[in-house]
């Protein structure tokens, strides 16, 4: 249709009129092509002048319009409906703002018509490019998405419930209730605020509209208004809501204790737990923070936790369970594993790690005393047979893994005695026999069958006689050769050799000086074993320096106090003989150079250096190899001469054949050889399934991060008792091993990092069987039309300010602190005295903490006079006689009754003092202050005189702040920041819970700090905004968005990656992108970044814009 | 050849309808007085602005284009004004190079409170254009 | 790279060219990726018709693989072909190529998993025109270009000439800022001869910075006066990849398709821009003008201006983000009002 | 044939009384780049160092761009202008390779269909033809029927015998040129015979070759062997540089340009390398790039030859020169199915 145009001049009385020629522009308006009528009128917004040009349209057959008036941004809604009654699109239209931007910003009368005619120009020149746009609605999808659960969130949400729409009330603390349930009563009406909030917090919990999301957060919102996808993820409560009945048997058996956050830290909580008796919904929730480092560190991945946290409460039995649902051997480890898991413990990092090992120990001691009750043999399940090879830590950890899933197993042993290494290479008195005995035959009493002296040569045989998997765990058994001279000869000894043969209970005889070779334990378990056969000068020799011996610490420790010496930085370079026979040896000074792939320093020998120790017997202890036997002949092997296997299935090359421990690894201690007899069981396990040896196998869990370390009180760790050096006769054991207490008192120190031990007391104590700790993350999709946000605030800690001193002395408390002090139901329920029980006499509550200050907020926390005020008169109703002292720099008593409040406390005796306290210490200058906290302050009305008050409680009147994650949470909603921190609303007047977005609000503190009363005011005027919202049924969406031309689309997604609305999809068939009209907002950042211009942004397309730019220049 | 007139120079401003065209909007309703040089166009985000619409602009005479949007991090549609930034110095820095004065083509951020903000950028930007003359740029003589 | 091949030992042409240990080794990469079916083609260098020239070779041949060469005239940016060819593909990259290859993944023209790239040292490539001028005469009326570390040997019509290599390097090669790639997949392993000269590269930039925007101005329109808008300069640059570019727009016309000097050089300042940040200064735009536009002082200034301004560089890595999808939330200070 | 001749130092005089009548264009050279241009009424250091030009002498009639009408906007109606140009004008220097190609085009401008805009500048136009002994490596005159020493399609043909240029009448308004001057002379016999070894030496140079004969047929019958098309076209990249600097081709575009109330209506050189060329609304018969470099091989070499009975390509080897990726056309007439050879001149 051809472009007919009728443009419209307007003289707005004189604000156009008075400097610009309408009449010339009306004129040269009639001369421009396509223009077909053209009238200047005083007032086109006027009715009259709206109907000029209803009838033009009508009568003229115009199709598009022009209006020379004020700017858009006024009036363009009001002549686009004229034109749309009229019969013409409303995007037919286009507007020349000839007065803001004209008529008032200039006197020149030429120039202002000059002007003039050049938007006018301009803008006819566009309007005949327009195209009809359409204006589309979407449907609103009328559930809502609450967030938070405060008081704000349960207004909201019921009242939205209420009117009979569905609402998702998403909270991320295990209950609802907010900071108003931490309340203690409310001003200025003095109401409990328990008494009016848990009403309506059961309401929610019951009212059918409601889905009530506790211990949910929403991680991914898309969608725009009327149409929000939200996914929100139910984290796993591990606790079945609808078995749970809130019965508090698992809160008794849980032995972990935390800091309760409810009670802000004053009093502990357990690990499962209920923040509070009211809360809703009311159940338990186990705390999972993460696998506790100790269980990360440990190659067999016990759980450390789980046992130090039973110890801590006295339950050894319980305890030692724990650690058998890994591993069988408690007492060996507990006495001679590297203890990995200690390097890491998160306690080391405030004073010393636990004493992971002693307390392991101790559980297996404890039983051993008490008298072990035998093992229940375990259901055989399974029918194929395992047999394993080598009753080391690896062949029996694989073996008791085994037998516990119910294959029949048997266990093929050289020596006469089950144990390996475990028994024939640690000396007695580290490691008593009747120790590894009794986790043997623990073993055996479970059903596993122990076959000693059976060497086995083949594997077809043990294949041919049934089994239909092997592990095999032979060990590295044969003794690594120095290569110097002389090794050979009478009187130089292999130190596993040595040890074999004194565990054997053999005669050996050992000279009176002996040189041991090497620095790991097995030198300087020779080196003490040779001490105690009656060696006088026991001499280890070792290349690198003390502290890279490889050897236990404490080991070392206790060698140098039996009279072992080390020669350091040295190393033997031949064996001195006399006649055949052993006289010294010959060693070299060595340095330390650049550090090597071990990180330890290389050691390098000093030319010249070499000097003779003269000795009678010499015990080579550098390492052990694997042997080759018949048995490994078809074998793969690495270059290090160690059996190859699959480093995660530890499967040999022989089908059916696994392979752990010091076979595969070369010499590694005994929880790496468990590690790789648990990982060969759940191959083989795999295996004798059928089920991909890889896939499936258990995850390591993740270590936890950030574990909070504050308010800890340092505590040394208990040291292990050991024998009087003159006590140490013969073989008797060298450490004696904690006591009770001493391992309660120990286990106590445990910061429980994970917070659950996954000790699984309480999934014993729950009789409804309501506890599954395997229980996963749900996520939640749901649509909503609209979304509140009320997400909260935090309060101000005031730990930073450190002239308060909080945090340094007992009796400075927070605001919120005292709250819960003076509360009923709160830590000292309801009695309030010093931390230290004595008696209150007199408190000074400082205001402003926090807030009107430019170091810390500068914005006042509107609450903090009134809560100051509150606490005032809690404190003289709970301790009659006490005195009060607010500190206060103006009392802002704007509400309504706040004014009579504060007349009321005044009333009631509390001083006022108008001044900001510089300081609050403890050193007192009379004795009136001796054992009191001193306010230093100058008052408002006396300046520059320093004045000090005595007083027993200072309680900090502590701001309110954003959350912590207030900015993940813009990001999630797409809403903004004000320069406070909290949200910005759209309006601070007319739109003051709107936001940016579209269908998002914000109420309560969450857009700013605000009492009650105006936070349940917001709430319901969101749940009306709302409601308004659902009632539309359909809005409006952006007509001018952009739209690709595929054809030309290079699919360089350029647009989709500055799209700030995720409205251009890739669309991998073809190639090209594509815009959702949906979602876009019609900013045509796409279209600027798009070089092929195949975007285009309707009603602002390259064309119209060139056209309007055009006829600008008359 | 172009010469100097009264009303040289002719300058067209790219101006998003958030920030710069309500900043415009409010010099108007504020009375403050600037030249009648710029003639306005409006976009709705600095970020629709290609840079060939400022060579568009010089091509067809314009002795001048401004492209002004909302301060960083105010932009309405969160992003757009950092995109232009990119496009519009380029522009400016690869045409200052070509030979173009770098006075013909200017930026600017301008709020929707910054009425006398608007009124000075564009005295500013009239006086820096008329320093350096008519768009004789594609003229074929000289 | 290529230097050790041309040995002094009497004249070697480069029509005649020793099949080098690096073709060798090209050649069997190339060769294996073909047989094994890992790629459906290869995209490299052939002789080309005319005395030191090369020709892209874009093959799934097995036999052509024997005519792949790498020697000092291998100038095509063969990036440019790879959005165009389906399948998986084989190529041969010196560092400039494989930082247009890095840059067309940016910008998601291809898939880092559908190309093979094989990765070849480059000491810089000879610019014909300049051993033209320094011989006196025509490419086809030279007999001999020998390269060697730092000289370079030309004879022509029986006279001999040594000259610094540096004076016969394209003058972006000159400027190289990746003589090895860095993103490959298999890389001959041979050092690249560094051989530079900043100044001479981006000479003529100096010279015309040292202009007043008046002269500059005049400078690009005489040289726009000769162009015939071949687009040459467009269909050689790998980061001109659009479907439709800008001057085949009619709504609106952005850029008059008439060879007029003042649309010439607009379509070339837009064509600048849209490429800051792809174009990676490989200097084809400014070989392939027949008109002898000195084009690369555009493309290499405004490669300057990114670097100097948001210190990017194209095709360094190929998990960053396209130039103009990124931010800074504070940059181009006092540039803006 | 040769009947005159003249002295190499009079070359200068005789240009320049030519120059008093009508404009003089001569091979120039202009950073680099080489065309026919406007004679400085000096200079004819050309006659050393001309070998052939960049940019074909097609421009002379068939400019890269040129109004067609100019138009006004009145307040009743445009107010249109014809351009009128009839100045005469002499191209001395023109290669045979491309006088022939003068011809092919005359052939669709100014015969049957008669262009105003070239015609007018044509008919006015007289060509001096200059023999050509030092072609480049890419020139393969002799295989599309050119002889690099003669021309019947020139007005006068010279031809470089040492210190003289021997020359040969062509037309009536060439032979009317020499008239007027004094320092034509008349050719000897020996000189004859020594054009006739200059010639037989001249065509000698020519290395590079391709068979031509039944290109057409071929063609023909391997119009559809995609295989072959996709083949050889991979390595072309679409630019115009064949296209725009071939002799022969004169594809154009017109096109309106209007600037507030002035315009013009254009016309400028376009390619059927271009993609945009046969870019229609709904579709593009030419969208792949085969059928673009096919259309250009056929246009040559089939289409031609059945329409006009002449081969469009007169071995100037321009295409092959410039290209950028050296697409070679030779190796693709000689590669087609079938047998036809090619030698190299390398």
């Amino acid at each position: 249709m051809e472009p007919r145009i009728g443009v419209y001049v307007c003289h707005c009385g004189s604000n156009i009129a008075g400097t610009v020629d309408v009449a010339e522009v009306s004129r040269f308006a009639g001369d421009l092509d396509a223009v077909k009528v053209t009238r200047d009128y005083k007032f086109m917004c006027s009715e009259p002048g709206q109907n000029l040009i209803k009838d033009d349209i009508r009568e003229l057959g115009l199709n598009r319009v022009v209006v020379a008036s004020c700017s858009p941004a006024l009036h363009e809604p009001t002549f686009r409906r004229v034109c749309q009654e009229a019969g013409v699109n409303p995007y037919l239209f286009q507007m020349a703002n000839i007065r803001e931007q004209c008529s008032w910003v200039t006197e020149d009368h030429n120039g202002a018509t000059r002007k003039a005619k050049a938007l006018v120009g301009a803008a006819v020149n566009r309007v005949y490019y327009h195209q009809p746009l359409e204006i589309r609605q979407v449907p609103i999808n009328p559930n809502t998405l609450v967030v938070g659960g405060g008081i704000a969130g349960i207004q909201a949400a019921l009242k939205i419930a209420d009117a009979g729409h569905k609402v998702y009330l998403v909270e991320r603390t295990p209950s609802i209730g907010g900071h108003m349930a931490q309340l203690d009563k409310t001003f200025p009406t003095l109401d409990c605020s328990a008494c009016i909030l848990t009403p309506k917090m059961t309401l929610v919990s019951r009212h059918p509209n409601i889905e009530l999301l506790a211990y949910s957060e929403v991680e991914d919102v898309s969608g725009f208004i009327g149409n929000f996808k939200v996914k929100i993820r139910k984290k796993a409560r591990y606790v079945d809501i609808n078995k749970c009945n809130g019965c508090t048997e698992c809160e008794n058996a849980c032995p972990v204790e935390v800091p309760s956050e409810f009670n802000l830290g004053l009093s502990k909580r357990k690990a499962i737990y209920r923040p509070f008796h009211q809360a809703v919904p009311n159940i338990f929730t186990i705390h999972k923070r993460g696998a506790p480092p100790c269980r990360t560190a440990c190659p067999a991945g016990v759980d450390a936790q789980g046992y130090v946290a039973l110890i801590s409460k006295g339950k050894y039995k319980e305890a030692l369970e724990v650690f058998r649902r890994t591993q069988p051997f408690a007492g060996v480890c507990g006495r001679v594993c590297t203890h990995p898991c200690e390097a890491d413990c998160e306690r080391g990092k405030v004073d010393e790690p636990i004493a992971i090992r002693y307390l392991k120990r101790f559980m297996a001691d404890y039983e051993l005393k008490a008298g072990r009750e035998k093992a229940v043999k375990v259901k055989q399940t399974q029918q194929e047979k395992v047999a394993v090879i080598g009753s080391g830590p690896a062949g029996l950890a694989c073996a008791y893994d085994l037998i516990r899933l119910g294959y029949p197993i048997t266990v093929f042993e050289a020596a006469p005695e089950a144990g390996g290494l475990m028994r024939y290479a640690i000396p007695e008195y580290r490691l008593p026999r009747k120790i590894l005995d009794n986790e043997i035959s623990y073993i055996q009493e479970l059903g596993v069958e122990i076959h000693t002296n059976t060497r086995v040569d083949s594997f077809k045989g043990v294949f041919d006689k049934g089994y239909k998997a092997i592990f095999m765990g032979t060990g590295a058994g044969i003794s690594q050769k120095m290569g110097i001279p002389n090794e050979d000869v009478d009187g130089v000894v292999h130190s596993l050799d040595f040890l074999r043969k004194v565990r054997l209970g053999e005669d050996v005889k050992v000279g009176k000086r002996v040189a041991v070779i090497g620095g790991g334990n097995a030198a300087v378990d020779a080196a003490r074993t040779a001490r105690r056969l009656g060696a006088e000068e026991v001499t280890i020799v070792y290349r690198r320096s003390r502290a890279e011996m490889p050897a236990l610490y404490a080991e070392v420790e206790e060698g140098l106090r039996e009279g072992i010496k080390i020669q350091i930085l040295a190393a033997p370079v031949a064996v001195l003989a006399e006649q055949g026979r052993l006289s010294g040896i010959q060693c070299i000074r060595m340095q330390l150079g650049e550090p090597d792939e071990s990180k330890r320093r290389r050691p390098m020998p000093i030319k010249g250096s070499e000097f003779n120790i003269p000795v009678d017997n010499v015990i080579i202890a550098i390492g052990q190899i694997v042997d080759r036997t018949l048995l490994t002949r078809d074998l793969e092997y690495t270059s290090f001469g160690t059996v190859s296997v699959d480093p995660t299935t530890f499967h040999t090359n022989i089908e059916g054949v696994f392979a752990g421990g010091d076979v595969i690894s070369g010499p590694d201690d005994v929880i790496s050889a468990i590690e790789a007899g648990k990982e060969a069981a759940i191959s083989i396990d795999h295996y004798l399934k059928g089920i991909d040896l890889k896939g499936g196998r258990p995850v390591r869990p993740e270590r936890v991060k950030n574990v909070p370390k504050e308010n800890i009180v340092k505590k040394a760790r208990k040291i292990m008792p050991v024998l009087e050096l003159d006590k140490r006769e013969g073989f008797a054991e060298v450490e004696t091993g904690f006591s009770e207490e001493m391992a309660v008192e120990e286990a106590q120190r445990c910061l429980n990092c994970g917070v659950c031990s996954e000790c699984w007391e309480c999934v014993k104590s729950c009789e409804r069987g309501a506890i599954d700790h395997g229980m996963k993350d749900e996520i939640v999709e749901a649509v909503v039309g609209g979304i509140i946000v009320a997400t909260g605030y935090e309060m101000f800690k005031p730990r930073g300010i450190y002239e308060y001193g909080y945090g340094r002395f007992d009796n400075v408390l927070t605001a919120l602190e005292f709250e819960r002090i003076v509360n009923s139901a709160g830590p000292t329920e309801g009695h309030v005295h010093l931390k230290d029980g004595s008696e209150l006499k007199n408190i000074a509550i400082i205001h402003c903490v926090g807030s009107r200050d430019k170091n810390y907020h500068e914005y006042c926390s509107r609450v903090c006079c009134m809560y100051s005020l509150k606490l005032g008169h809690l404190v003289r109703e709970h301790v009659p006689g006490a005195k009060v002292y607010e500190f206060y720099i103006d009392v802002r008593a704007f509400g309504k009754g706040f004014e009579e409040f504060y007349n009321r406390i005044t009333r009631e005796g509390t001083t006022f003092i108008e001044a900001r306290p510089s300081g609050v210490t403890n050193v007192a200058e009379t004795p009136q202050e001796e054992g009191k906290l001193i306010v230093h302050y100058e008052e408002e009305i006396h300046p520059g005189i320093p004045r000090r008050l005595p007083v027993d409680m200072v309680v900090l009147s502590t701001a309110m702040e954003p959350q912590e994650d207030v900015k993940n949470v813009c990001r999630l909603f797409n809403i903004n920041q004000s320069a406070d921190g909290f949200f910005l609303e759209r309006h601070p007047k007319l739109d003051p819970i709107a936001t940016a977005t579209d269908g998002v609000f914000v109420i309560g503190c969450c857009q700013g700090p605000k009492d009650i009363p105006d936070t349940v005011a917001q709430a319901s005027a969101a749940a009306a905004e709302v409601l308004s919202l659902i009632g539309q049924g359909n809005i409006d969406i952006e007509a001018a968005t952009a739209f690709i031309d595929e054809k030309i689309c290079s699919g360089c997604q350029i647009c989709r990656i500055v799209c700030p609305y995720s409205a251009i999809d890739f669309i991998e068939e073809g190639g090209v992108c594509r815009v959702n009209e949906v979602l876009c907002k019609g900013c045509g950042a796409c279209v600027g970044g798009c070089f092929s211009n195949s975007i285009s942004l309707k009603h602002f397309t390259g064309e119209q814009l060139v056209a309007e730019m055009e006829n600008m220049l008359i | 050849m172009k010469q100097n007139t009264e009303e040289q120079p002719r300058i067209v401003g790219f101006l998003c309808k958030w920030c710069s065209y309500a900043g415009a909007d409010l010099a108007g309703t504020s009375r403050k007085k600037y030249p009648s040089n710029l003639t306005v166009l409006k976009v709705p985000c600095s970020g629709r602005i290609d840079p060939l619409f400022v060579l568009k602009g010089l091509r067809l005479g314009f002795d001048g284009v401004l492209v002004s949007g909302c301060h960083p991090g105010d932009c309405h549609y969160q992003t757009g004004n950092y995109r232009a930034r990119r496009r519009i110095v380029v522009t400016k820095k690869f045409l200052e190079y070509l030979g173009v004065p770098e006075q013909r083509v200017q930026a600017s951020w301008v709020s929707a409170s910054e009425g006398a903000k608007f009124a000075q950028v564009v005295e500013d930007v009239v006086e820096n254009v008329r320093a350096v003359g008519p768009n004789n740029l594609f003229s074929d003589e000289g | 790279m290529w230097l050790k091949m041309f040995e002094p030992s009497g004249p070697t042409t480069c029509l005649v060219m020793k099949v080098s240990d690096m073709e060798k080794e090209l050649r069997q990469e190339a060769g294996k990726l073909l047989e094994e079916g890992t790629v459906d083609y290869i995209i490299g260098f052939a002789p080309g018709s005319l005395k030191f020239t090369t020709t892209p070779l874009i093959t799934e041949d097995i036999d052509e693989i024997n005519n792949l060469v790498i020697n000092p005239f291998i100038n095509n940016n063969l990036a440019k072909y790879l959005p165009e060819i389906p399948g998986r593909v084989g190529i041969i990259a010196k560092g400039c190529d494989s930082r247009s290859i890095v840059s067309l993944i940016q910008d998601k023209q291809i898939a880092r998993q559908d190309i093979v790239i094989l990765g070849i040292p480059c000491s810089g490539l000879v610019d014909l025109k300049k051993v033209e001028k320094l011989a006196g005469k025509e490419r086809d009326k030279i007999d001999d270009i020998v390269v060697l570390a730092d000289k370079v040997c030309i004879t022509a019509g029986g006279e001999k000439k040594e000259v610094p290599t540096t004076e016969v390097l394209f003058d972006h090669c000159l400027g190289c800022e990746l003589q090895i790639p860095k993103e490959y997949d298999f890389l001959i392993q041979e050092p690249a001869a560094e051989i530079r000269d900043y100044e001479s590269s981006s000479k003529q930039i100096q010279e015309l910075k040292k202009m007043s925007p008046d002269q500059r101005w005049a400078f690009w329109k005489e040289q726009f006066g000769h162009c015939i808008r071949c687009y040459a300069c467009r269909q050689v640059c790998p980061a001109c990849f659009c479907e439709r570019c800008f001057v085949e727009e009619s709504q609106p016309r952005w850029v008059s398709p008439v060879s007029q000097w003042q649309d010439n050089l607009i379509f070339q300042a837009i064509r600048t821009i849209h490429v800051a940040g792809r174009c990676t200064d490989c200097g084809e735009c400014e070989r392939v003008c027949p008109v002898n536009i000195p084009l690369r002082s555009l493309s290499k200034e405004m490669y300057d201006l990114v670097g100097e301004m948001f210190d990017y560089k194209t095709g360094m890595d190929v998990n960053a983000p396209a130039l103009m999808t990124a931010y800074e939330l504070v940059e181009a200070e006092g540039l803006i009002r | 044939m040769i009947t005159k001749k003249i002295n190499k130092k009079d070359i200068r005089k005789l240009l320049g009384t030519w120059n008093q009548e009508c404009s003089v264009i001569v091979p120039t050279r202009e950073q680099g780049i080489v065309e026919m241009a406007g004679w400085d009424n000096k200079d004819i250091s050309f006659l050393d160092w001309y070998r052939n030009t960049v940019v074909p002498p097609k421009a002379c009639f068939l400019p890269q761009s040129e109004v067609m009408i100019s138009f006004q906007k009145k307040e009743n109606g445009l107010k249109i202008e014809v351009p009128q140009d009839e100045h005469k004008q002499i191209i001395f220097g023109i290669r045979p390779c491309d006088a022939r190609a003068v011809a092919i085009i005359d052939q669709v401008f100014a015969d049957t269909y008669d262009d105003y805009y070239y015609s007018s500048k044509r008919r006015n136009t007289l060509l001096i033809g200059l023999s050509c002994s030092n072609p480049y490596d890419s020139c393969f005159c002799t295989s599309t029927d050119v002889n690099p020493t003669e021309s019947e399609d020139v007005d006068l043909m010279f031809m470089d015998i040492g210190d003289e240029y021997v020359i040969e009448e062509i037309t009536s308004g060439g032979k009317a040129l020499l008239n007027t001057s004094s320092m034509i002379k008349k050719a000897t016999k020996a000189d004859i015979n020594k054009a006739k070894e200059v010639r037989a030496a001249s065509v000698d140079k020519l290395k590079k070759k391709v068979d031509t004969k039944d290109v057409d047929r071929k063609l023909q019958s391997c119009f559809n062997d995609i295989d072959y098309w996709e083949q050889v076209s991979a390595k072309c990249i679409s630019c115009g540089i064949c296209t725009f600097l071939c002799p022969t081709c004169f594809c154009f575009d017109i096109n309106d340009e209007m600037i507030k109330k002035h315009g013009a209506r254009y016309r400028g050189w376009d390619s059927c390398s271009f993609r945009s060329y046969t870019k229609m609304p709904m579709e593009n018969p030419r969208e792949e790039k085969w059928r673009r470099v096919r259309q250009r091989v056929c246009h040559k070499f089939e289409f031609y030859p059945m329409n006009l009975g002449i081969n469009a390509c007169t071995g100037c080897g321009r295409c092959i020169r410039l290209c950028p990726v050296n697409w070679d056309i030779t190796q693709v007439i000689a590669g087609l199915p079938g047998e036809i050879s090619v030698h190299s001149g390398k």
